[in-house]
């Protein structure tokens, strides 16, 4: 064992996959998808978010390339409004939402909490066939010719002025959002109630912590969207006025609606990851996470507060002046919790033993690009400078350095940091270290641009732009093909690892969390016999005591 | 607390500690123990709710700014409902949400004749509900006002039109643009009563379901989460309409 | 493990109360009874006060059939919060909105 | 080069000859905008440096190979206050900051001239006060206030300007204003930045700046021979509105003279200042907005008139400040419009289209 890696596989020589674990437990088709198992659950919804990534991404890849030219060359303006739209909402709705917390969470919170599974199983694979009828509703809409919406559904032109499949769209993502209700609420219970003997509240891991919060932003905000897309879908079929100011409506009263959850929504997709950097950070610097207190508070403050400040997306919307003060103040204050967990995650490593495998260096790139994507999140926030800022690419910019720079790099630091447990497989180290800073050069180049395009005043949304602005434009677009090789590296190097990966044994980073203390892949019902915590989170001599003893009865 | 007892202990007593292979065979695998499945799936049912009064409540809230905006029409709008019924139906529902409470207590205490009782009448109690609700449903559509489908302001610019509403409240015709607004006040009346009462549908569809198994005894033999989740669905149903009634109903009878 | 077992279920062992058949006839019955009230109410003239009592007897209405219907009375803590948790965000939901929708210029209220 | 690759070239020339990183600032509000936001670029700059500097230092100090075994640390609350703090100070103080500007852009000041905008799927309609009408461009002089007040004809637009760093929404139904002071002559874009459809992205135009004296020229070259308010007048006249606001002491509708900017007693008790709000609503919807001490006959004239006769109905109430216009529109009631409108040239036939 080198001293520049923790990195402790077994012999591979004699190491094999446990026989019985989850995966090969029953065999079949029917046996996935009738399963109760919140690991084969998490298996199937990470296929399919994977499956929905890449088609968000070919969009992603076809926006960039019209923008490449300022003409509006490759495809007409109708396509490439639909294009966009989809983009947003596949990416949204169907990637980012699900991704940590119905993978990655649904894999490991039961495990983390010492349970032999979620407390409601059914609701669990529910949720999954919920988000599949949702895909496949999106997919038919995106066959019969996509919605031209944008994501933001906005009225009246969503409900009056535009004849694509507006309606169809409106049903997936409500479908959907039941399907992340559906997780959240199955999450919450599981926390309260499954936790094995002596896990305490300030014993669990901070994932488990964040993804609380971010549950309790799903059980609360989803149904606020659903029923503004069931107003939405029967304005469009019946011609009701509730947001057409034709007949009465207002169409204001949609955007607060729509904001009441789409803002928190983003805490949503946040939450989850900020769970991920805890564990990675903690893991790969040998320390208990410095401050943990806080960090796990400060998920509860980014839940609350995060309710209450919608209306910053409605700065120069008409919304009275007085009120725009007030979601600003608030903005303000939503903002600091964030600021709290970046520092104490840097200060975690302070005296810390520290190595950079593929998941620290995802996550060392997730505090760089999401300080960056927050920090213009408070520009925006004031709303003397939103007024000129929003609504251009330096939203776009802003909403990818915390989406794609922040939520995604989280994602797939967890996914490599979890990915030996779930398989039983290591990925080749090297090419995903290099995967991980093509992404990161590449994210750079693909949307920093865009910071500048905005402030000199490029719209959003725009297919075709003024000449002056291409030069950015062409950096923007070379970078987003970089950037997709570093998401198409992960994919082909994880498959390959299925079958030849090095065997990767119960704890290959040598981690605290109860999920590193049971055997890879786990078994279906996790734990041969219930788990009793008896040791603070990420105790790292706890540990070092374990395997001594361990080392000793052998 | 003299008048309520008990039955946790006495139901893990019976149903054994939770050593391997005793579990009573409602119990799921992955549960501890009966208590735990009990509170988890009641914790669970009150989450759910939690989400059903955010859905619920995006539709009050436009109700309310609605309201407030376009009051004459939403005065006269509701001076085309009939109170009477409303009020009978109030009267159903909260019958209804007492014999649901009634079952889920014969349950706790084992009853099954009571429980099956309970239960049928709820789900006539239910059917009732909706029975009323479509005899104002088809008033509405013989007035035209069923909003995008069949609605004419008509009736609210001219007296004549509807002269008993019109003497009993002493009203004056509304301007046109305000009597158009009323199509916005039968369409919110129309999406909450809908809403509304599709929930009473997928609850009566539920119950249909619940008599079944009752009578084949699922339920008196000490595992009674499913009627008692049942019955605050059904309990928060009637919530809504506790709310529904007063606003859609009652406070515009004096302007 | 198994006394493990035990001793942790202690604590999140809560209790199913069986609240009497009394009390469901009690607050059946004072339903009931508000109902009536606040029809009959509604035929007095009170100015902005008939909304203020009807809102007002459908909150009572609401609370006792949470609290005793739907056993929340008899609920473990975190029900209650729960319950109250979800009313917190539904009013934040109503008063800002509506605190925007107020303080706008000329704001058609 | 020019060989091997036209495209490369063009992109390598451009970079070299055209490359903007930073807007004009060609408004008053301009510079404040700009100071704002180079303060929070500053703020962010010293929050990323200390975050990365963290990251970085102790990367480098606390590596496994110099650093084998961690040393754990629970927490430390000084700290904990720090970074809460310190962070909060900062985002008050931008919060702060942030709406003064916002209240500065919002509120125009009293002289300010007004010019109508009424947005529509995808172009923009200009209206100045003096008749003229613009598409897709708007000419404004330096060195005066100028006020846009903003109407959508279908949906949400948005009015752009960034070289002003100004913007506002266009909403179907409701008035919005910004307001702005260009300071230096040019073209600047005009965007609009609210997605409203297929061609949102071709609904730009240009914003030109001019000299007072070259505004001047402007003006007189390109006016249509009747103010927005004479179309208004006209408006008046041909939809009756006269039949019942005229100065006749036993007129049915009230007076309008003067109304503009007073203080109206409604119906509902509720006492409103009369302003273009106002006054579009009731002419749209009059029962809403019902004046007391009159009965609610006035029709509405909801999708009756388009938004520009809205507007010039507007200016032209409002610039009722004697009722001696209000008697000439008595005398003009007779003239069919449609021979006022050969008489005075095509501007009142853009303006003041009645549906039927
Ligand atoms: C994951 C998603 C996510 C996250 C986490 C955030 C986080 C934040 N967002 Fe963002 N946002 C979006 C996704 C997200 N946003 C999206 C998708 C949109 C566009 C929607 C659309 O219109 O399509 C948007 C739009 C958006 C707007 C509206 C812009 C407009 O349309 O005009 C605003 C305005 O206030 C805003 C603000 C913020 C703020 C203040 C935060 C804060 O939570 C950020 C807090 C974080 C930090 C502040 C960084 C850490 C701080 C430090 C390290 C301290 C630095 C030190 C010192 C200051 C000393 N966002
Ligand atoms: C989770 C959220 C998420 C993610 C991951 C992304 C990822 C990316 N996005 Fe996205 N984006 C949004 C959410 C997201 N986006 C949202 C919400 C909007 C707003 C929509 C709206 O306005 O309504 C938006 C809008 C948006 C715009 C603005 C469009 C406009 O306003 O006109 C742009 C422009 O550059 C852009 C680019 C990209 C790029 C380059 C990536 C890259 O990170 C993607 C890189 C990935 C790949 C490139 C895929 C991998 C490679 C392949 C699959 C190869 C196959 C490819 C081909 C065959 C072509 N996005
Ligand atoms: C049938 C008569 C009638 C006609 C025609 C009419 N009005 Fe009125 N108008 C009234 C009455 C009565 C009121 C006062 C009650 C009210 O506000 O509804 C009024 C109020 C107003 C007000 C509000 C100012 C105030 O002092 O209350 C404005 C502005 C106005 N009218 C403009 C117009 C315009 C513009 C037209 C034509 C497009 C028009 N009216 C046509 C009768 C009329
Ligand atoms: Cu008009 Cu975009
Ligand atoms: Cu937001």
């Amino acid at each position: 064992m080198s001293t520049a890696t923790i990195v402790s596989l077994p012999d591979q020589s004699t190491a094999r996959i446990p026989k019985v674990n989850f995966l090969t437990k029953e065999n079949g088709l029917l046996s996935w998808l009738l399963t109760g198992d919140h690991k084969r659950i998490a298996t199937l919804y990470l296929i399919s978010i994977t499956f929905f990534f890449f088609i968000g991404g070919a969009l992603a890849a076809l926006i960039r390339l019209q923008l490449l030219t300022p003409g509006a060359e490759l495809m007409a303006t109708d396509t490439y409004d639909k294009v966009f739209s989809m983009h947003g909402l596949i990416m949204v709705f169907f990637f980012l939402v699900p991704s940590v917390p119905a993978t990655i969470g649904n894999f490991v919170i039961p495990i983390m909490v010492g349970a032999k599974d979620l407390a409601l199983p059914k609701i669990n694979l529910l949720s999954w066939y919920l988000y599949v009828i949702a895909g496949i509703m999106m997919i038919y809409t995106m066959s019969v010719g996509g919605v031209d919406t944008g994501w933001t559904f906005t009225t009246p032109l969503s409900t009056h002025y535009l004849n694509t499949h507006v309606v169809s769209a409106g049903l997936a993502v409500f479908v959907a959002g039941f399907s992340s209700i559906f997780t959240g609420l199955n999450f919450i219970v599981t926390i309260h109630k499954m936790r094995c003997p002596g896990m305490t509240w300030f014993r669990l891991p901070l994932f488990v912590w964040s993804n609380y919060a971010a549950s309790v932003l799903m059980v609360l905000g989803t149904p606020v969207l659903a029923i503004t897309l069931v107003l939405v879908v029967l304005e469009r079929t019946l011609g009701i006025g509730v947001f057409d100011p034709a007949k009465g409506g207002d169409p204001l009263l949609f955007q607060h609606l729509f904001w009441f959850y789409s803002h928190p929504a983003v805490y949503i997709m946040i939450l989850p990851g900020f769970g991920v950097i805890s564990e990675v950070v903690s893991t790969f610097s040998r320390k208990r996470v410095f401050g943990y207190t806080a960090v796990a508070f400060s998920s509860v403050a980014i839940a609350v507060f995060g309710f209450f400040v919608w209306a910053h997306h409605m700065f120069i919307m008409g919304i009275s002046n007085y009120s725009a003060l007030v979601f600003s103040l608030l903005t303000m204050l939503v903002a600091v919790p964030s600021a709290i967990k970046i520092y104490n995650w840097a200060f975690t490593l302070y005296k810390g033993s520290i190595t950079f495998e593929t998941p620290m260096l995802y996550a060392l790139g997730f505090m760089g690009l999401f300080t960056i994507g927050g920090l213009t999140g408070v520009f925006l926030g004031s709303t003397g400078t939103d007024i000129h800022l929003t609504e251009t690419y330096f939203v776009v910019a802003h909403f990818h350095f915390v989406m794609v720079g922040g939520m995604l790099m989280s994602f797939l630091s967890g996914i490599h940091f979890w990915w030996p447990k779930w398989t039983g497989r290591m990925y080749p180290e090297k090419i995903s270290q290099f995967a991980a800073v093509v992404t990161y050069i590449g994210f750079n180049l693909t949307f920093f641009p865009q910071f500048i395009l905005g402030m000199l005043g490029m719209p959003r949304r725009y297919a075709s732009y003024p000449p002056e602005f291409q030069v950015l434009n062409v950096f923007s677009t070379a970078g987003a093909t970089v950037l997709g090789v570093g998401y198409l590296l992960p994919l082909l190097y994880l498959t390959w690892s299925l079958k030849y990966g090095a065997i990767a044994g119960e704890n290959p980073w040598q981690a605290t969390g109860l999920e590193w203390q049971i055997q890879s892949p786990p078994l279906t019902e996790n734990f041969a016999e219930t788990p009793i915590m008896d040791h603070e989170a990420y105790d790292y001599d706890w540990l070092e005591r374990k395997q001594a003893s361990e080392v000793a009865s052998v | 607390m003299s008048d309520s007892t008990t039955i946790a202990n006495a139901a893990v007593a019976e149903a054994g500690h939770p050593h391997h292979g005793e579990h009573p065979p409602f119990q799921r695998h992955h549960f501890e123990s009966v208590v735990q499945q009990f509170d988890a799936a009641n914790f669970a049912m009150w989450l759910f709710l939690l989400t059903e009064v955010m859905f619920f409540g995006g539709l009050f809230m436009s109700y309310l700014i609605m309201r407030n905006w376009y009051y004459p029409a939403f005065v006269e709008g509701s001076h085309f409902l009939s109170i009477f019924w409303g009020t009978s139906n109030t009267a159903v529902l909260i019958t209804s949400s007492f014999t649901v409470a009634m079952g889920v207590w014969c349950a706790e205490t084992r009853r099954k004749k009571g429980l099956i009782l309970c239960l049928i009448l709820t789900f006539i109690l239910g059917l009732m509900f909706l029975g009323i609700k479509g005899i104002e449903w088809h008033a509405e559509w013989v007035e035209y006002h069923v909003p995008g489908l069949h609605f004419s302001a008509e009736t609210f610019l001219n007296p004549a039109s509807a002269p008993e509403v019109y003497k009993e409240y002493h009203d004056k015709p509304l301007s046109l643009g305000m009597a158009n607004k009323t199509e916005l006040y039968f369409f919110l009346y129309f999406a909450m009563t809908g809403m509304h009462a599709l929930h009473m549908v997928v609850g009566i569809g539920i119950l249909a379901y619940i008599i079944f198994r009752a009578w084949a005894g699922a339920y008196t033999t000490g595992h009674v989460t499913f009627v008692e989740n049942f019955g605050l669905y059904w309990h928060f149903v009637d919530i809504i309409w506790i709310f529904l009634y007063p606003l859609l109903y009652l406070i515009s009878r004096h302007q | 493990m198994i006394e493990g077992t035990h001793e942790h279920k202690d604590e999140t062992e809560e209790q199913i109360h069986i609240v009497s058949p009394r009390i469901y006839i009690l607050i059946g019955a004072t339903l009931l009874i508000l109902t009536g009230t606040t029809a009959a109410v509604s035929f007095v003239e009170l100015g902005p006060f008939n909304v203020v009592v009807a809102l007002a007897i459908a909150v009572i209405k609401a609370m006792l059939v949470v609290l005793f219907f739907m056993h929340l009375r008899y609920s473990p803590r975190l029900t209650k919060l729960t319950a109250i948790s979800g009313i917190f965000i539904f009013l934040g939901l109503i008063s800002m909105t509506l605190a925007d929708y107020i303080s706008r210029a000329w704001g058609r209220w | 080069m020019n060989y091997i690759s036209p495209v490369l070239w063009q992109f390598i020339s451009r970079w070299l000859h055209d490359f903007p990183l930073f807007p004009p600032e060609a408004s008053t509000i301009a510079p404040q905008a700009d100071a704002l936001f180079f303060f929070m670029v500053l703020v962010s700059l010293v929050g990323l440096t200390v975050v990365v500097l963290l990251i970085v230092g102790f990367s480098l100090l606390y590596h496994k190979r110099r650093h084998p075994h961690a040393v754990q640390i629970e927490g430390s609350t000084l700290l904990e206050a720090t970074w809460t703090i310190i962070p909060l100070g900062l985002f008050l103080i931008i919060f702060v900051w942030g709406a003064l500007v916002y209240f500065r852009i919002y509120t125009p000041p009293a002289n300010a001239m007004n010019i109508y905008v009424v947005g529509k799927q995808w172009m923009w309609k200009v209206e100045h006060p003096g008749g003229q009408h613009e598409i897709d461009a708007l000419h404004v002089p330096t060195g005066r206030a100028v006020q846009l007040t903003i109407i959508s004809q279908d949906v949400f637009h948005s009015f752009s300007i960034p070289a002003f760093r100004v913007k506002r929404e266009a909403i179907p139904g409701r008035y919005t204003t910004v307001w702005f002071q260009a300071t230096r002559p040019g073209t600047y874009h005009l965007f609009c930045t609210q997605y409203c459809g297929t061609n949102h992205s071709h609904m730009t135009g240009d914003i030109v700046v001019m000299t007072p004296e070259d505004y001047r020229k402007w003006l007189q070259g390109s006016t249509s021979g009747a103010s927005l308010a004479q179309d208004g007048e006209r408006l008046f006249a041909s939809l009756s509105c006269n039949a019942c606001h005229n100065t006749q002491p036993d007129a049915r509708g009230p007076n309008l003279v003067g109304v503009y900017g007073s203080q109206l007693t409604l119906s509902s008790g509720q006492t409103v200042t009369v302003d273009d709000a106002f006054l579009r609503q009731t002419i749209l919807n009059p029962s809403q907005g019902a004046t007391q001490g009159y009965a609610t006959i006035m029709p509405t004239y909801q999708g009756q008139i388009s938004e520009e006769g809205v507007i010039a109905l507007v200016e032209y109430i409002k610039n009722l400040s004697t009722d001696y216009r209000l008697q000439q529109t008595l005398n003009t009631t007779e003239i069919p419009p449609e021979i006022e409108g050969k008489a005075t040239g095509k501007a009142s036939a853009g303006s003041g289209e009645v549906k039927p």
